[in-house]
């Protein structure tokens, strides 16, 4: 019955002016963006789509990210699993650990990797013979891994816990081993949540600017593009840029979103 | 075939505390009130868990070290958890496809046990769609599917209306009567356990209290928890001696008890009866004996037995009776009825009922 | 029976030691940065801590982002409870229109926000007698409060929607308004939510750069004095300044979290 | 006093439309299988949400326009919905408080009313730590000391095990009669209905299809989907004559009918007995009518009532059997009693029941 439209909701009438103000808030910078530069300026969106510089970066932008979301699935996936299903004593506090990264200044981030990735630190020295992390594509992902996978594991975490252990019981029982229950019964149910995580965890790979340039400003990410942009010719020689990844970032994730959502469900309400 | 030796397992305030032994073959019921670690002690079999100590054999193995799939355990959840990415047809099939089962047998054995169980109509269905009665036969299915030795059944039936319940009752004795499967029933429910079990062991607060035969636990009951939890129920073994369209006569001891069921002559069945429908009279009634004595039918009662008081216990406004008619018979009367008839120990009385409030069960 | 310890749990032992490397990913920077300041580089720390520029920016952070939070808590959760209470159709937009900070590069974000806040911005314009955002605190408010308002919304929503809205029906018949069904029953019971939900959106917006450098380089938060330091003085000097940003970021957040853990759960599991 | 009219609500496939009028002071059961929009209906009355079209009039006010808090009306759901962040005592003033009573006089009602209901010893508790009859108390002491004019309750008992149905649905009745409050209570249980209804509506599929007294619908249902629904009860209204420690004697028309219960000379109650007990015999048997001829005391039979067959239908193997004693009287034979008997339409008989098989009710 919760969803039958309640009588007399003057609070919830109110409520909705009050959320318009932070939906407009959101909404308005980014049409503002996007339909100005359509309607004033639509030379420099071209431009910006022919500036193989820009072009580049965004591919770079999304490779990055993508490989940053692979090693997080790899590894934040079992991890996720492994909090659903067991208790422990701490387990609080591993689920505080995992946040951390929201919580800790980009800039902070970038310079606390950069201390361990570096040509002089614990990993980057012994590794440095073999991958350079500083100023280069590895350095990218490591900082979009770390901003980003606190996403995925959360989802795919919440995912795994709506599976009834049950299931995976009766299917131990019909034969099949604990890889086989995983990954007939726990993944298929909790595809949709995995695949939520993932998207999110993509894109804010892709949206990471103060720990990439922290260790790497070259190769040139699009948030770092922009930047640069942005400071060497100012705000109106920046916007088609900016525009440009707006409309990528959001197609991408609506497509994605609506991927997801066309997703079969399984949750039981 | 199944022995559970000293098996115990903690958990937060719960502790379980298990010695069980289960024959082959045998439909075995553990009836305990909710929350006394029943399902905790399925699981255990199933080796979904980790006993604290104590070891588990099945057969001659100890399963201590066996992983759940190496168990041949079959298990069917009390809400039946049916896999809801999979139609009814993939859910049954699960287990063959992991034993890499050939896809022609596969489809063939899926299709029969579907007709088995009257689901067929359903193979395309998914489980949000299903009734509870139709989750609990795909569930069934499921289980029994890839030969399991052994059947442990988590209060297979509450989640059921009774219409349900009565058929699908029926139906599990039916399938364990042609499977012999080892089978383990957890239920809460007394006419239930009484209905299915050829034993019952009666478990409370992790301990099982009691072990017997139906007719045992529910006429002897061990101590007054015990009693008070089974409630009281009239269960007498006998043999059927005829069934005409319906009613039934059953030899029960020395005694002819007319009822309406389903069995036939020869099958062995357990006649139960609410103390409550049983009548105490002192003058003479309507009876009949094995030796015949038919000419008093003017009444609708069919049963009627001579027997002795040999117990009589306050309840209430309400007397209950222990009446020793060769086999021991309940009745709940009045308390006025019996000062009425003047009613002692060791008083010479009839009881009678009438067959429609005989339960017969197989 | 959820949490009972599983047996023959080989797959989970493995994707437990799956999970530790990424756990040791997040920690080992942050932990080996302290712990390599406290030990080598002490009197560095000591003179962060009592260098005027670097508190000063450190409050200022707090300040604008407590700010944020407020601006976020009084706009977001009302919104939060409308969606929590009514559907609608396109309601699967609006929730993706919540997500969009998160997904949009941060320094793409602060340029939309300041063609609309800057001096000649559609907002920025008619209120510059009044506030100016560029280079100014406002600035620094609105940037955070974009990033991080997703944070609040979705905690504090998820919070409502655990809340059985027949409560609020049995409050509404004893002769409670709905406000006072609102304030009286569904806050308490997802003031839990609420509160988590407030204190991820406080950090996220402490740890905002990118978009904030855009619109307001000055007042300077502590995110972009780490980084002016970085690129002035190197990594070993802005690594004091670092370490103590981690720190009380770190205390803040444990702090607040065991608050949270300590608040009285009524979710029924 | 309350009045529905037309009143209609769509909602996904499920439409309800309802017309129904309830008088002030009566405790008016709607009964319906689950799923038949009794809860919904319950709601758009307490004003929880909006109709399509249709009118609802409390005493003379159509109350449309009226906000749920100004309805009078109190609520009591079927999980209780106790607020969990409030201990006992909390809940209960919650109204009262809104009400800005003075504090003083707050904590008066409460006490008055938690002692009333005996849960007094529960007041600093949480209702995580309340069991299912005590959260029942709970919820329904926060609904009445607000002095609603009317009281909703959706399943009040169903939640509950079988004992404290029992007490509680005396309790319900109690209350109603002390506060006179008009009551509507939504149950799928025929046997809760029966007991505790003035009147009963029964709800098929978000319609009403019959209205009337208890005896009405259970003796004379207007449709075999009704009838197969509420079962068939026998419901016979009487005057208790007298209570002996609990041995009670009612008349029933001309008949006196022995029976256990706690109610006393006087009152008016209905007694209720369900076919499978009333033995039917054509010979004579201990009878007994309102004029004494007691003397066949040889038995626990204490009822006997002579009557004549004035209807019977097959019933599987049983038959099912109209007894017209001047009040009617439903048997359920086997089919071979009643050749042996050979039963007939006119046939004189003879019913009898035992006193512990009957249920009074008041």
């Amino acid at each position: 019955m919760q969803t039958l439209t309640p009588k007399h909701d003057r609070l919830l009438i109110v409520f909705l002016l009050l959320g318009l103000v932070i939906l407009a808030f959101i909404l308005t910078p980014l049409l503002h963006m996007v339909f100005g530069q359509l309607i004033s300026n639509r030379s420099g969106l071209i431009e910006a789509v022919n500036d193989s510089a820009v072009i580049k970066s965004i591919l770079l932008t999304m490779y990055t990210a993508l490989t940053a979301t692979a090693i997080a699935f790899v590894f934040g996936v079992p991890l996720a699993y492994f909090l659903a299903r067991r208790d422990f004593p701490g387990k609080g506090i591993v689920e505080s650990v995992i946040d951390i990264p929201i919580i800790i200044p980009h800039t902070v981030a970038g310079i606390a990797l950069l201390t361990v990735f570096g040509a002089h630190g614990m990993i980057g020295d012994p590794l440095s013979s073999i991958v350079r992390f500083r100023d280069a594509l590895p350095g990218v992902v490591v900082a979009m891994l770390f901003v980003s996978v606190p996403f995925l594991i959360n989802s795919a975490r919440e995912g795994f816990q709506s599976v009834d252990p049950r299931l995976e019981n009766v299917a131990r029982s019909l034969g099949a081993s604990s890889w086989d229950a995983f990954q007939r019964v726990t993944v298929p149910l909790s595809a949709r949540h995995i695949l939520v995580g993932s998207i999110l965890c993509w894109a804010r790979a892709m949206s990471e600017f103060g720990a990439v340039i922290v260790i790497a400003y070259y190769p040139m990410i699009a948030p770092t593009l922009i930047y640069e942009r942005y400071i060497s010719y100012g705000l109106s020689a920046s916007s088609p840029v900016a525009v440009l990844l707006i409309v990528i970032c959001l197609v991408v994730f609506i497509v994605l979103r609506m991927i997801s959502a066309g997703w079969r469900r399984y949750d039981r309400d | 075939m199944i022995g559970i030796n000293n098996l115990s397992r903690n958990w937060k305030e719960f502790s379980l505390n298990i010695d069980l032994h289960i024959e082959e073959g045998e439909y075995f019921v553990i009836l305990g009130p909710t929350a006394s670690g029943k399902t905790l002690l399925l699981e255990l079999i199933a080796g979904f868990y980790h006993p604290d100590s104590g070891s588990i054999m099945i057969g001659k193995t100890d399963v201590a070290d066996l992983l759940p799939e190496q168990r041949k355990i079959g298990f069917v959840y009390q809400d039946y958890s049916i896999f809801p990415h999979l139609n009814v047809e993939e859910n049954i099939e699960f287990g063959l496809k992991l034993k890499k089962t050939p896809r022609d047998e596969r489809r063939r054995r899926v299709q029969e046990i579907m007709d088995l169980l009257g689901i067929s109509h359903l193979s395309h269905r998914y489980s949000l769609t299903l009734s509870g009665g139709e989750q609990q036969r795909v569930s069934l299915a499921r289980a029994i599917i890839v030969d399991p030795e052994i059947l442990l059944l988590d209060e297979p039936l509450s989640a059921l209306d009774n219409q349900t319940q009565n058929m699908l009752r029926d139906e599990l004795k039916r399938i364990h009567h042609e499977a012999g499967l080892t089978t383990i029933h957890v239920t809460h429910d007394q006419t239930e356990a009484a209905m299915l079990a050829d034993r019952i062991a009666v478990m409370i607060r992790g301990q099982i209290v009691q072990v017997g035969a139906p007719e045992e636990i529910f006429n002897s009951p061990a101590n007054a928890e015990i009693a008070e939890f089974v409630g009281t129920e009239n269960i007498l073994a006998g043999i059927v001696a005829s069934n005409e369209g319906g009613l039934t006569t059953i030899e029960v001891g020395a005694h002819v008890v007319e009822a309406v069921s389903g069995y036939s002559a020869g099958e062995h069945v357990r006649v139960c009866l609410r103390p409550e429908d049983v009548a105490v009279s002192v003058g003479t009634m309507a009876f009949q004996t094995r030796h015949g004595d038919r000419d008093h039918r003017e009444s609708s009662v069919r049963n009627a037995f001579h027997g002795t008081v040999t117990q009589m216990t306050p309840y209430g406004a309400l007397t209950r009776v222990k009446i020793d008619c060769g086999v021991v018979i309940v009745a709940l009367i009045t308390k006025q009825s019996a000062a009425a008839m003047g009613l002692t120990m060791g008083s010479p009385v009839c009881v009678s009922f009438k067959a429609a409030a005989v339960h017969v069960i197989g």
